[in-house]
């Protein structure tokens, strides 16, 4: 195998990054990435304000016994953000149940992204119509769906992609392989990028692979694949943006790897004290993508102080709406059980369904 | 009209379907060039190219897993599992995804395809090869489950479970693939889930599906010679089950044998006894007698004779439908079921 | 004595097994420093260090594998699957290996181990974590499979299930494991197989198993208000199944009914209604009942009420047992199972 | 991630190869490698040939109907009697249905080798008496199994090792992608080896994956990896060789991908003149492990022509004495079934070997 093949599709040997943790410009873009414009920047760290605020409202619905149970995205902001940003209309994405400020920012109702995790039904929103598929729980079982998508949008001539979101954990399944490999005997427009935040609920990196990073699991695939400071909105919108280009344009699959952190708990119900302490956490707070994009481009002058406020305004209103809209116990239908198992209810569902008729009439009467 | 193998009628029917319908794939190990290794897919990537009947890697879950992506992107994928024991490792995709995505999205995504299932044994394979999988599948809501036991069925019900709007897990006898039938292959759209009496009798009712069919049939004209009128019912469509058929049958004869080919504990077969008592018990006049392959891994070729129900097993169930008041010495203790 | 939980029992298994088993080993995802998210492995790997207790990488056909391997070293793997439908990527390693090595080397290998689900719902959890998975492991021969319903049978099957030389799949139902009782916590080295009579009683049996049997006490006790004398049969293990124990029972009272939580097409239930009426036809004076979930993938939290099978419907079924002659107009039609 | 971690990990970019195709030394051995010594190569050439004859005789056993089914080894010698070779008297070997001949090398009765395949009990031999696990069937398992137990044997502080060997087509297998992981994150001393003959069944390498080649895989789970030819016996003696000692020795896993051919259709029952042209098979023949060792031998004067007629005497003997056993049917007993699904029957099983007891003194009767 002819040294340039390989080297192609190597990673860079340390994280892209485009701008420090202070917000200076990291000089120099690595070949293949163009730097992204300070509008570029703007919407997503508008998109990051929102996102943010949604992500507070949704823990502080957790304490009011509003929602069952809800995976935090703080401190993957950057990741999420430009995961949407990234996205064209006619692009899918596949998130899991950490991604739910992705698919605020993608545009899918907050409600509807807290369906599943109020209790309600498992997916709250019309895929199709957002072109979202649903939050997936299984881990890594999504990226074949997606990998199959994008085949079948290569399939019918379209010009769109599709972006995969896994956990850093969920690499380790085999249907993480699977995907990688189907995506590129296949050729398909799919992008895949793991979140590595560092753990898998309290499972570290460290007990979870031993590779130098997990972008290099690309090569074997023969996959193109990029490490990236998943803390740096500029970078990731680079990287991820080049990649789904690629795809778009028939190049094939693309796997990266961003290196951030889950700033809270795994969920509201963890506690994230029983495995790693707090100097850690602070040690990650440091890096956080909000203020360092903020910095950015307050000292480039591009934001002012009027464009935080009305972006904070912003997510106050988003997060006022979803207050009110939670603050209600949905009616579910029992009877609605049976609906959806088949296009056509079954003879034994119908038997069911009467059964449970007659039961809900006695708790009546 | 021609004798047609029962291999013969599957590939008629894929064949039709790509034809008809260019939303239709058909992929998996093998199918390509090689047309499968039963030749079930022979000729098709010939026919209608790389494109709509292709090889993948080596990876069931993968496949599965793909076909759910293809099938959200508008195809209507049949995929092959190359044999009963290897379609395990996609076992989560089929259970937590396949069957379920439709009532997830509270029907705004469907999923329809067919996940062909070669199964069961009496072929000589070896391990692996040979299991009576179908179990697995009944038991996961969300999943219809189909298998012919005759060529014009494989047909039609391959046919109509490639246009049901619901996944279909079809399992494919694969000791029936040979098997022929002179019949015109026709397929007339009826739904999924109707059971076929393929034999009337008055004394008692046989109930089988796949494998087991051909094993009942002959054992009805066995116990004819001895004065013994069985009905057989076919149950073809496994899920959703034919209460109507069975029920019928069964108050009408009064008596009944469920032969499957499976292990017995925790079969299909104890889905289909538990029903007809529970629906039939004031018309029975013995209890619902099960007949099965016994609760091992499915043994060696040189074996599976011992293990396979064949006609005298269910001759000697039918033995025990207490058509008479004269006590069997054999069966006083009551240890058998 | 303590008032103890069925967690409690189920980590001082655990404990008194690594203490008195240098061969035991525990992993799975979490197990380790977290002590499982059910915290049933808590305090493990601060007391027997990382080489006994520990955590692995995400991924549970890995998990299995690596348990077979390790069990073919010589160790006595005690592994976790997170929850019921996170075991299904391992469904293949389960059903083509564990359940088969002892059997295809004629005993030269034999891997014991114990495969721990917590399963089944009732706790306002998502989909994929309330399944009531057990059905695909009892319908494989080779597993044994058992599941307590109080925290003195945790402790005391989870120990069993340690020194059991078949592989052991341990069934934890979720929703009992902040159930208490007093107890001392007892093992006594009785082998895996029997059933245990909850409640004696004379008019009919409910036969229940995990999360079903505080539901199945609970209608009994209601049917005491109302003069019915229900016998409760914990069945513990399912396999090896205690025929002798339900068969006693049913052929004693002459009624029965089933109670599972799982979806009942197919379900182990189905089993169980077909043995009994299979051993004790002649002894029922009505058919075999079988009450359980609905046959849909399990809903969501907001609508679990409606789908698990409470006391009412039990007792709805117990009405059905034909106590009078007088007929119920409600079930005239016979349509209902 | 420092680049000389990196090259550590990378195969070298062609196949490992010491002898060429002519039989003639190829200069010069790669770091790390070790040329075998000449007595080395001289116990791989006879165990070569005796291979070579016993697995003539077992197709020739397909077509007397004396064996069910056999999948050949024929071409793939140099990589199954280096497998065996490698080995110490502790060491395990993990094969797959393909890998009889590196069976019959490591010594394991070729009778109870073809139990399997012959339609009688799955595995004819005891595993810990010869230190060979059943022949796998479900692909990919294996490689879990053989992981766990060189877990195994580290916990135990022996100095031994596992060998898992694996087809081509099964590394797309998930079991694959998390041995690999499992492997290298508790440092397990197992050894993969990859027998790269180019097709599962009729699905070509193309079709299979992407990958520079496979090799590469190992790199993405921190496995060191290499590739070599995998007709080059001297060169799979020293890359095994050295794998295993290094695993042997806590150095941890290593992933080896030898390039071979299948020479003979997938097995009996297959036609491979439907996926593959003589064409390509003819270019194998010339590669030929058997024929190129044995040149190499005589060339450096090491091989005579007494040595060649007593290895192949000695396969005659070999293939006589497997004729002349194999060529009764075994007994088996019915009743049997039921000895070992569990340590002692459950009464069901019991119940049911009554059953089977009565329905074969009917037949008798
Ligand atoms: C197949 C499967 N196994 C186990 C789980 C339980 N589980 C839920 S989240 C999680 C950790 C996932 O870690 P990672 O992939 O890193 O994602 P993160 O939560 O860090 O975003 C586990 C083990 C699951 N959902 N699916
Ligand atoms: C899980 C699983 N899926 C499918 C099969 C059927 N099968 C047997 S051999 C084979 C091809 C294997 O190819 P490869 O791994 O390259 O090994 P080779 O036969 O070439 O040695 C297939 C698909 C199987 N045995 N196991
Ligand atoms: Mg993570
Ligand atoms: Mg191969």
């Amino acid at each position: 195998m002819s040294d340039s093949v390989v080297q192609d599709l190597l990673p860079s040997p340390t994280p892209v990054r485009l701008l420090a943790e202070d917000g200076t410009t990291v000089e120099g873009c690595p070949t293949g990435y163009e730097r992204p414009t300070v509008p570029q920047l703007l919407a997503a760290h508008r998109k990051m304000v929102i996102g943010r605020r949604f992500d507070a409202q949704a823990t502080a619905l957790t304490k009011q016994g509003r929602l069952a149970v809800y995976p935090s995205s703080h401190g993957q902001e950057a990741c999420q953000i430009a995961a949407a940003e990234v996205l064209g209309p006619g692009d899918w994405l596949f998130p899991t149940y950490r991604d739910s400020v992705a698919l605020v920012a993608r545009g899918v109702d907050p409600v509807e992204v807290l369906t599943l995790l109020r209790g309600d039904w498992h997916c709250g929103y019309d895929p199709k119509a957002v072109r979202v598929a649903p939050q997936c729980t299984p881990l890594a079982t999504q990226v074949l769906h997606a990998t199959g998508l994008a085949s079948a949008m290569r399939r019918k001539g379209e010009n769109t992609a599709v972006l995969a979101l896994i956990g850093d954990g969920a690499t380790s399944e085999g249907d993480f392989h699977e995907a990688l490999n189907f995506a590129a005997v296949f050729n398909a427009p799919v992008v895949f990028l793991v979140q590595n935040n560092g753990y898998a609920i309290s499972v570290p990196l460290s007990k979870q692979s031993a590779a130098p990073s997990l972008a290099y699991k690309g090569i074997g695939y023969g996959v193109r694949s990029e490490q990236v400071d998943g803390n740096d909105t500029a970078a990731m919108l680079a990287v991820l943006g080049t990649a789904m280009d690629r795809a778009r344009s028939g190049g094939g699959p693309f796997l990266v790897e961003a290196h951030t952190y889950r700033l809270e708990a795994h969920t509201n119900a963890d506690d994230a004290t029983r495995y790693r302490d707090q100097e850690e956490v602070r040690g990650w707070l440091a890096a956080d993508p909000l203020p360092r994009l903020e910095k950015h481009l307050r000292d480039v002058g591009a934001l002012t102080d009027e464009d935080v406020r009305a972006a904070q305004e912003e997510g106050e209103r988003l997060a006022a709406d979803l207050r009110q809209r939670m603050n209600a116990d949905p009616h579910l239908d029992p009877m609605s059980l049976f609906d959806h198992v088949y296009a056509v209810p079954t003879p034994q569902l119908a038997e069911q369904r009467d059964l449970l008729a007659t039961e809900l009439k006695a708790q009546e009467g | 009209m021609a004798a047609t193998s029962m291999a013969q009628a599957l590939n008629a029917a894929l064949r039709d379907a790509l034809s008809e319908n260019e939303r239709v794939l058909v992929f998996g190990e093998d199918v390509g060039q090689l047309g499968g290794v039963f030749r079930i897919t022979d000729g098709l990537t010939a026919q209608f190219g790389e494109q709509r009947c292709f090889d993948t890697p080596l990876a069931e879950a993968g496949i599965v897993g793909y076909a759910v992506g293809l099938a959200m992107g508008g195809f209507l994928p049949v995929v092959e599992m190359q044999f009963d024991a290897f379609a395990y490792p996609a076992f989560e995709q089929i259970a937590s995804h396949v069957a379920k995505i439709r009532n997830r999205t509270r029907g705004a995504l469907s999923i329809p395809m067919v996940i062909r299932v070669p199964y069961a044994g009496g072929i000589g394979g070896v391990e692996h090869h040979c299991d009576s999988s179908e179990v697995y599948y009944v038991a996961t809501p969300g999943l219809k489950v189909v298998t012919p036991a005759t060529p014009a069925d494989a047909y039609t019900l391959l046919r109509a479970a490639i246009d049901d709007p619901d996944p279909v897990v079809f399992m494919e006898p694969k000791k029936l693939y040979w098997s022929k039938e002179d019949t015109e292959l026709r397929y007339d759209s009826e739904p999924l889930g109707r059971a076929a009496i393929r034999r009337s009798g008055k004394d008692a009712t046989l109930i089988a599906y796949g494998p087991s069919v051909p094993v009942a049939m002959q054992a009805a004209k066995v116990a004819a010679e001895d004065g013994l009128d069985l009905e057989v019912v076919d149950l073809r469509s496994l899920v959703p089950f034919d209460d109507e058929t069975v029920t019928a049958s069964v108050r009408r004869t009064g008596r009944c044998v469920v032969v499957q080919e499976a292990q017995g504990f925790a079969g299909f077969g104890a889905e289909v006894a538990a029903r007809v008592q529970e629906r039939c018990f004031h018309s029975l006049s013995a209890p619902v007698i099960r007949v099965g392959g016994f609760d091992i891994p499915y043994p060696p070729p040189m074996l599976e004779h011992s293990h396979l129900p064949g006609v005298d097993r269910v001759l000697d169930a039918v033995d025990r439908l207490q058509f008479s008041d004269e006590p069997d010495g054999r069966y006083l203790t009551g240890v058998r079921a």
